[in-house]
């Protein structure tokens, strides 16, 4: 167990290292935020009434695919550098380096979204700043994470990853979408446990089922 | 010589049923749209083969993954390939169906979400299959794919009801039948048997018809 | 003797009947290969014979289709991770991140490989290989001669029991050519075992206990580097005579 | 000469089978009350026909396969002998 958590920790110290240094994913996955944001801003007239339902989905769809973008890249430029192979020799544990690519995605996913909130707030007057919304959204992105993870593993591998990625990614994360919408629109009506409650256990069974089987099935994605 | 005899008889039922259908059915009520209501018959069984065939796909692949015997990834591509059809002709006669009688080309309840969502899961196991850089990997990741999506449709179902439930008020979407006359059921019976009889003959004609491209190959490799 | 205790009896290297295809390609085929404690095995062979593959099988990197792997003393299917430990390889890439320096390199690999009291380990495989002075440059700024350096530290990094160099001549100059042999004698007088895989005949030679032709996947001379000579594995692979 | 024979006779066999589709719907066709029921019928010609074609093509590839398997496990018995 010791080894398993000091492997996955240096893999995550060094993505982390790598990202402060190029800081490659962040700025791309904020970028496509804010233009995703700004292009929603165009689309709907900002009057509350609308906003308020339409908030929810506009939000989750920005993370979505901002999350598809990051997850691009934890794999890809391991494998274009070749570095990949460098992982895969180390006696380390294929559960292991999953969970320290999980953790970085996971971090630099939950940053942009959080870089996101005070752009929503100004763009859509839309204050997400409530503890059932953060809940909601910490829950969503490990489920988006989970599979993600797994899936960028193999897209990296093939010539075309940027529409495979999302080919497989958005399928399997079709019920944290629906479920984070709902949940959220909840948080933003103010019901607290009983509105949002359903969601969030629903997400977390979906977490759990997913961590486990992604983690599982990353032994043969990766295999040569 | 089994297969010989899975072909006629297959082949029987599917002409048999199709004179039922017209003759035998009674005409719905106005509600279920009088004759169209008789696409009914093809529209259900499609679906529901499509769920079988993802099933088999999905054990198959588990299997395959397992054990790397490559009959069983066999059986899962061409369940894959013939589960592709199923849900296709599903979505289209759904769609046939719910516009004249509910007025909208597709009812997202949960059985129609489940249908969209394991066809795209068909449609990414394929692509993933093409895609992959070796056939080795390929079928690997189709299956991995394959067993994610399983996990998923549970998941899938019932965020979709929830947010059906939420939503449109219950409106009677392709599922919501009501009770079936006798003569109905009995037809539909029969017609989902003879469904599944033509599920299982491409499995095993398509299944053959792959084993023999991988002796090609293997015979091929012995020449070099 | 290698940092993990390895049982006497066993082999460094002991393979049998390993066959790998990609597609149509035959890969390997039947491979049978065995290597002793403290011995260097040259394996020559022209382009596309599979001496890649073969390395690459080793170190556990590619599954084989039919056959057994056994890399000191562990199983490559039950025991996977102990046969990663114990084996270091070199290959065509350095397995480096660009955006940090080799030491960084070298520390993040000696935490994925558990080295014991690393940081004084590291500065002595940089010092063996002669990167300590630019050792905290980024590696996006050293030369593919300097890059191959340090990747060979980090393949000796733990102590390997069996080290595979896949064609390490490749970018050396001259006096990095002078330490492979040096690094490879030490190692070799470690009690560990090298594989080499080269087109350098006479520079193959020089460094090799045994000999191992490999022609279209199938291995077609195996013996000791005194029953052949370079006119032998010249005719042998059909290679022309390299220039030294 | 035979093979286009067979051929010939298979193909015949299928419209045959196709042609003989028509009389049985309006052979049917009387019995029915309303006139708005006979469109109903070509709708079952037209379905019907559609899946005659289906399973003409189900019979052609398993055919197909057969002859592949029985060339592959030829060629195997000949590679076999030879080496």
């Amino acid at each position: 167990m010791r080894d398993f958590l000091s492997a996955s920790w240096a893999i995550y110290a060094k993505d982390m290292r790598l990202e402060a240094r190029t800081k490659e994913t962040i700025t791309g996955a904020l970028v496509f935020a804010v233009i995703v944001a700004f292009i929603f801003g165009f689309a709907f007239d900002p009057s509350p009434r609308i906003i308020s339902v339409v908030g929810p989905g506009i939000v989750w769809v920005a993370f979505a695919f901002t999350g598809v973008l990051s997850m691009n890249r934890s794999f890809a430029n391991e494998r274009d550098r070749g570095t990949l192979e460098g992982l895969m020799l180390a006696p380390l544990p294929r559960e292991a380096l999953y969970a320290g690519k999980l953790a970085a995605t996971l971090t630099i996913m939950l940053a942009v979204e959080l870089v996101m909130l005070p752009i929503f707030l100004v763009l859509f007057d839309l204050s997400l700043f409530n503890v059932w919304f953060a809940l909601t959204a910490l829950v969503a992105t490990v489920g988006f994470a989970a599979s993600g993870t797994l899936f960028a593993a193999m897209a990296a591998h093939t010539r075309a990853r940027e529409v495979l990625l999302p080919l497989l990614f958005l399928p399997i994360s079709l019920p944290v979408i629906i479920a984070a919408v709902s949940g959220s629109a909840a948080s933003l009506d103010g019901d607290g446990w009983d509105g949002v409650g359903m969601w969030l256990q629903f997400m977390m069974a979906f977490d759990m089922v997913f961590l486990v089987l992604s983690s599982w099935a990353f032994q043969y994605v990766l295999e040569e | 010589m089994v297969g010989r005899i899975l072909l006629m008889a297959v082949s029987l039922a599917l002409l048999a049923n199709v004179v039922l259908i017209f003759q035998y059915a009674p005409t719905a009520s106005t509600a279920l749209g009088v004759q169209i209501q008789r696409i009914f018959y093809f529209h259900v069984p499609s679906a529901i083969v499509g769920l079988i065939s993802f099933a088999v796909a999905a054990v198959a692949s588990v299997l395959y993954l397992k054990r790397r015997v490559r009959a069983w990834d066999r059986v899962a591509w061409a369940s894959a390939e013939a589960g592709t059809v199923f849900f296709t002709v599903a979505i289209v006669t759904g769609a046939i169906w719910a516009k004249p009688v509910w007025q909208t080309w597709w009812v997202w309840d949960a059985n129609g979400t489940l249908t969209f969502v394991l066809w795209l899961m068909f449609i990414t196991y394929l692509v993933v299959r093409a895609y992959a850089p070796t056939t080795e990997r390929g079928a690997r990741w189709a299956a991995v794919v394959a067993v994610l999506g399983a996990a998923v449709a549970p998941f899938v179902y019932m965020a979709a009801d929830w947010w059906a439930g939420l939503h449109t008020e219950r409106v009677t979407g392709p599922g919501a039948q009501g009770s079936l006359e006798d003569r109905m059921f009995l037809v539909l019976m029969f017609s989902l048997t003879a469904f599944v009889g033509l599920f299982s003959l491409l499995i095993v004609q398509r299944s053959a018809q792959l084993a023999n491209e991988e002796a090609l190959e293997e015979l091929r490799r012995q020449l070099i | 003797m290698a940092n993990n205790s390895t049982p006497e009896e066993s082999l460094a290297v002991d393979i049998a009947g390993v066959s790998r295809s990609f597609g149509s390609t035959m890969a390997l085929r039947q491979v049978d290969l065995s290597l002793g404690w403290g011995q260097t095995l040259v394996l020559f062979g022209h382009n596309g014979a599979g001496k890649s593959t073969l390395l690459r099988t080793l170190s556990s990197l590619i599954r084989p289709d039919e056959g057994s792997v056994c890399i000191a003393g562990f199983d490559r299917d039950k025991q996977g991770s102990r046969v990663r430990e114990s084996v270091g390889y070199v290959g065509h890439q350095p397995l480096l991140y660009d955006e940090l320096s080799p030491i960084e390199n070298l520390r993040f690999y000696a935490r994925l490989y558990r080295v014991r009291n690393a940081p004084q380990r590291i500065r002595n495989v940089l010092i063996d290989v002669g990167a300590a002075e630019w050792a905290e440059r980024r590696v996006r700024t050293l030369s593919n001669g300097m890059q191959k350096r340090v990747a060979i530290a980090r393949a000796l990094l733990h102590k390997p029991a069996v080290l595979l160099l896949d064609e390490p001549e490749t970018g050396l100059d001259q006096s990095g050519l002078k330490l492979l042999e040096d690094v490879v004698t030490a190692v070799r007088g470690g009690g560990a075992s090298v594989v080499i895989t080269t087109h350098n005949i006479e520079r193959g030679l020089a460094l090799a206990d045994r000999v191992a032709v490999l022609t279209r996947g199938r291995i077609v001379f195996d013996g000791a580097s005194t029953e052949t000579s370079a006119a032998d594995l010249q005719g042998a692979i059909g290679l022309q005579p390299e220039v030294a | 000469m035979d093979v286009t024979m067979k051929k010939v006779f298979q193909i015949a066999l299928l419209l045959g089978v196709i042609a003989a589709f028509p009389p049985i719907a309006l052979a049917a066709a009387p019995a029915q009350s309303a006139p708005v029921e006979s469109n109903l019928d070509f709708l079952m010609v037209g379905v019907g026909l559609a899946w005659v074609s289906f399973i003409a093509y189900v019979f052609y590839v398993d055919r197909k396969n057969r002859d592949l398997k029985h060339e592959i496990d030829e060629l195997r018995q000949t590679l076999g002998d030879k080496n």
